[in-house]
């Protein structure tokens, strides 16, 4: 099943399962949604609880949270991610923070779904990843899905979770096909990192599409390197499974993290700061940080193509962390 | 502009209420009243710190619109929300405690002023964003509608507010969706130090949703029964139709916009002109001339206010503090579905990660609202057959 | 709403402009939709990427109210912008090597489809996000006023994005500012696949502005001709009054919202009906009829816009690509006042922080523009005394 | 001179020098700004220059975006950083990123001042720190000055900068007063850290407010416990001088980093995870991080007081930092 599908397959199961639950969103009624993911749901399910919206970001989120706090489980499909910082404050001074602010009266069992990423030469404006700017703000919580298996998973979890969720799903993985269990219940945990590779020499973190990414430069790191890598996928930013990383880490006293997304204060800047902290001793090496470029996403795909990460770069910086510099070399 | 949408004055503007009824809104404007000004007294005494906004001079606004609703009705209010705390029936003690910061308080003192909050009296908040209640209040007012009550939502916000982007995202929505929302510009003719005619364009506020086709009307919001008279047509309009309106209450911010405001954008006269309409003298004037209370009721009324605000204040000052641990209380509902570690900062002087197995330990007190709410929408599940 | 502000329609409309004149306005429609079409099929061939927004079917509505500006007067668009670059004069290499990604493109192969822009010529974007270029217009209109110049802004935008919160606080601040800006609602009737009815509680968008006191207009946007008369009304009312003016020019988009959309949310007979109204047949038949241009001159027309395009073609694919040590070169304006090491992400396999000494190195065409405005205002600034 | 009136010396300065700097905001004219920083402006500059402006965050940066381009320097004044959420949009995906997507075309000399901050019992919604939201962001300076001088400095470097700044003031410091350099041309170059405070046992980088803290802390290190602490305030954090805190570590082999906002993905994760990679080698102890607590900030006073750092916890990771528990102790 794909990514896209499994998502579609959370969506429903849930709306069967659960009248309150109901999608709001732009295009994601008559049109089938921006990626196909609502696709066929307003037949099933009617106007009433698959509603199109106007193009009013901040408005549609604030009345999730509203209709959240009333006894509804909204699940707000935002086009991209790149909208979203039109919905900022709603996300953050509302949904985020009534129900600590209101003494525990309230809750906001809200999902916020949407895709980052680069890769498909959208430019500028279009091209972000914005999980660090999510991860930093307490009252949420943060999924990063990188397998149809999880997209599933974590969206049936998210949407009967009583917390404000952001779910941000990636623009290249809607098309990638996956095993995912067949079951009404097959629900991932939040706080769960999945240990997507197992190995001995380096511990590669991936985030978001970059845990695939992890995975095939793990694969080469093998096969042209002898380099035994585990690749974790945290899976969820908040809560998040340092627990996990800092055994691998352990075993592996080296550390190499994998964002898409900009480096100042990034995904890879928090975890960095995690892990070297808390394995000061166990580290034989510096932590590395691989990230996207440190500038707005260029249109020419040349430019776009050397300003995300690839497994080149991973591969790299495995190798320095190794200490080993260049091709065909052996643990040091 | 619909027929119900018409403005009301005189005639039912002159109809009194059951002596009662006029009785009990009097009592309420003065409550309010006195509790701010003691407030105000306890600022300055520093049991209250951070912003506190008084709404003093815009009583009749507050009681007559809120008293157009009924009990399963809606309202979503600001950060000057004392008085719609108060009209909503939350008592003054858990008010005064929540300024005061203690666990008494509405929000265990984690909201303050700005934030009051008192879900089972269905008052929504006390938000402090300019503009961000109005999506919340749509929100509930779709939760309503989709669970198949015929319930409003009664939001009111500042003139400033009607700048904000989300005034005409959500009146657009709710026109569009038709959602049962009265959206109340109480218009104190400031938008803090910046005049109504230069913040706004169109000044006649009432004709700021037609546009959308959001129907308009005014009420003297100095006047408790023209408020409540053209509320009641606002709400019985909305509650029918299933569509929105949007009311200007004209009425008069009496104090500075905060504590700390000189208020160099306006003249000693003007203000001393709007105190002279005060709402709470005009509308005891108007019952004593009429004959449904005498002075004696009236000096009761006071006395009545001035001991409930006395034991609001006795009650708060008494309220203990917040626990030093109960600072990570309610970050997040944790007995919900979800497991792992919600804060990891062991570097974190202050912080303290939850591990799995204290999860459902968290209080949510008042929260009961909800799960019948759920449960009647599960019902209507059910019906569905899903 | 002011005389100035009424629609044109019949009186203009039927006048037709100096044989020159019309055949510039012919030509460059054509020239807009050969240059889009082979855009499409250029995408077809993955010669572009991205995104692609044509406005095949919109040409009347740009070149019309284009032409109703002069050459200092400025124009912001959306990520719908090709036809406004062009019209603009942007040489049609510069707007096909951009859609390349090339070196040669207006941005250098950095924005692409989306983000279209020539400062010398006053187009100032193209930009991505609805909504995102009112304010940016205002802006430029308060940049007019307060170098006092009479120059304005059109600001040309989609249906959909009157729901967007900029919308309803740009119309604010410029009718309360008293700003030079004309807002073009371009309504293609569908906010990508979703219709005016379904997402505008107003579908009369000239009315959209009426809540804030700004005159609504309305032109046919498929005939260049009202196109032009009703905003040369807009435009001078707007430059003699400053205060802005809202315009609905209606039309239709021929093709899908982007080049991947199974359109779904329309017929085919709804599709075909518009298409019978095709802006530049229409047009092309009346100059013919009315003696201004004969079938050869229409050819001849039709021939020059395909080698127009043809060269652009050519020239787009010659162009190199940006060399990767480009990557960093302006995301800085590197010859300020300010040193410091702007990226330290050395462990950032892409980055390469810039040291200080390279600083003034950075390149940034176009700008010639904007130190002589600076001169200008420096100019005011002493006469100012200050 | 206090710092806010450094700030209004800065725009009376520069305005006078430039008359295309001009101010906007809402309330900075007739009301003479919430934080009276641009007090009297109105009158010595008129209505042309100062602008009160309606409650439109969004709206307000984007004009400034649009006159920046068109050849204006305007200075907009955001109430408070609280409310910057709802101007994000035209922050990041305008201001940010113009003038490298439309190919080094168009400039956008623009500033935008907000003031952040804790422990004035303001709660939830009107208490946040939010460098790290901006820090973030390539395209955009931050500037975090901590004293009149630095505030003085940066503001008029910022208005004659040609790109666009997020210049960060903070609640707490506009009453607090210190020595201004009495020239037209202070300027304080962004990108160039201040050693606050000189030492050799502990390098502690405080960031806006708490550089102050970080101050205080160190006198309390060196008087009941002997340690000399080397304070470093980075004063910019875009750009930022990584080269004088990691000179500093080289020197004292210990660091700890303290910052008023969120840990997670905070400018203390982004600072510790760079220090820790680049000073890996020079570092004896793990970095320590004294940030705020991860939580929205509530109103009771004793809930607030213990939610951001204080001196006691800034001396506690520094003692812990040189391996040292408890009180009195000397260096390990
Ligand atoms: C989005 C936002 N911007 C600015 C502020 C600061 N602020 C608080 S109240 C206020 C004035 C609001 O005026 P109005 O809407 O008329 O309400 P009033 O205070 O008069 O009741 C401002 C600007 C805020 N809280 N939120
Ligand atoms: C803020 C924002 N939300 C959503 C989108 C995705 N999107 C791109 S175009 C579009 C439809 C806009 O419709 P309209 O304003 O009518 O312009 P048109 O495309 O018809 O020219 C949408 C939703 C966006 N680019 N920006
Ligand atoms: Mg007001
Ligand atoms: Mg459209």
């Amino acid at each position: 099943m794909r990514y896209r599908e499994a998502l579609r397959e959370a969506l429903r199961e849930e709306m069967r399962r659960d009248e309150r639950v109901l999608l709001m969103g732009e295009d994601i009624g008559v049109f089938g949604g921006a990626f196909k993911v609502t696709d066929g749901l307003l037949a099933e399910f009617g106007e009433r609880r698959v509603r199109d919206t106007p193009i009013s970001e901040n408005t549609i989120v604030g009345m999730g949270v509203g209709a959240a706090m009333c006894g509804l489980r909204p699940v707000v499909e935002l086009m991209t991610i790149n909208f979203s910082l039109l919905a900022f404050d709603q996300i953050v001074n509302h949904a985020a923070h009534i129900h600590y602010m209101f003494g525990g009266q309230a809750r906001v069992p809200l999902v916020v779904r949407m895709p980052q990423g680069a890769g498909h030469q959208l430019g500028p404006t279009h091209s972000h990843c914005f999980e660090a700017l999510f991860l930093h703000v307490p009252g949420l919580l943060v999924a990063v899905p990188s397998t149809a298996a999880d997209a599933k998973g974590l969206l049936k979890s998210a949407i009967r979770d009583d917390n404000p969720v952001i779910f941000i799903e990636h623009e290249s993985l809607y098309g990638v096909r996956g095993e995912v269990p067949d079951s009404d219940e097959h629900l991932v945990e939040f706080g769960r990192a999945h240990i997507a590779r197992a190995g001995s020499d380096v511990t590669i973190v991936g985030v978001s599409r970059m845990a695939l990414t992890a995975q095939r430069a793990a694969a080469l790191l093998e096969s042209e390197h002898g380099v035994h890598a585990e690749v974790i996928d945290p899976r969820t930013l908040r809560p998040l499974d340092l627990d996990t990383i800092l055994e691998s880490v352990a075993k592996t006293n080296r550390c190499v993290i994998v964002e898409e997304g900009w480096p100042h204060g990034g995904v890879g800047a928090n975890l960095a700061a995690l892990v070297s902290e808390q394995a000061f001793d166990e580290l034989d090496a510096p932590v590395r940080r691989v990230s996207g470029a440190d500038l707005p996403m260029p249109y020419s795909k040349p430019l776009e193509d050397i300003a995300y990460p690839h497994e080149a770069q991973i591969v790299d910086a495995a190798l320095q962390a190794l200490g080993v510099a260049g091709a065909a070399a052996h643990r040091s | 502009m619909s027929a119900a949408a018409e403005p009301a004055r005189r005639e039912d503007a002159s109809r009194l209420p059951e002596p009662d009824t006029a009785r009990e809104w009097l009592s309420t404007m003065t409550l309010i009243r006195r509790f701010e000004e003691r407030a105000g007294e306890m600022y300055a005494r520093a049991k209250i710190g951070g912003f506190l906004h008084l709404s003093i001079g815009e009583e009749a606004t507050i009681v007559g619109s809120a008293r157009a609703l009924r009990a399963s009705d809606y309202l979503v209010s600001t950060y000057r929300s004392h008085g719609h705390a108060l009209v909503r029936g939350t008592p003054p003690e858990k008010v005064m405690a929540e300024l005061f910061g203690r666990t008494g308080g509405c929000c265990g003192g984690r909201g303050g002023s700005m934030h009051m909050f008192d879900l089972q009296r269905r008052f929504l908040g006390g938000y402090g964003i300019v503009g961000g209640n109005l999506p919340i209040a749509a929100g509930a007012a779709l939760a309503s509608d989709y669970t198949q009550t015929d319930d409003v939502t009664l939001c009111t916000f500042g003139d400033g507010a009607c700048n904000q982007g989300t005034f005409g995202e959500t009146l657009n929505l709710a026109a569009l969706w038709r959602l049962p929302v009265v959206f109340m510009v109480t218009n104190n003719q400031f938008g803090m130090g910046t005049a109504l005619r230069r913040h706004s364009a169109q000044t006649d506020l009432r004709r700021r949703g037609e546009s959308l086709g959001v129907p308009g009307m005014r009420c003297d919001g100095m006047d408790v029964l023209d408020t409540h008279a053209v509320l009641c047509r606002a709400v019985a309009h909305v509650r029918r139709e299933r569509s929105p309106v949007l009311v200007e209450a004209v009425t008069y911010r009496f104090r500075g916009h905060s504590m700390a405001d000189p208020e160099q954008y306006r003249t000693k006269e003007e203000v001393a002109r709007w105190r002279e309409r005060d709402p709470i003298p005009a509308f005891a004037r108007r019952l004593r001339e009429a004959g449904v209370l005498t002075e004696r009721d009236l000096e009761q009324i006071d006395a009545e206010a001035m001991q409930r605000v006395d034991a609001a204040v006795a009650f708060a000052d008494a309220s203990p503090f917040p626990a030093p641990d109960t600072l990570y209380d309610d970050v997040y509902v944790l007995e919900g579905a979800l497991s792992g570690t919600y804060s990891v900062m062991t570097t974190d002087p202050g912080a303290h990660p939850v591990p799995a197995d204290e999860r459902g330990a968290a209080s949510s007190d008042g929260a009961d609202e909800i799960p019948q709410q759920m449960s009647d929408a599960l019902a209507l599940g059910e019906e569905a057959g899903t």
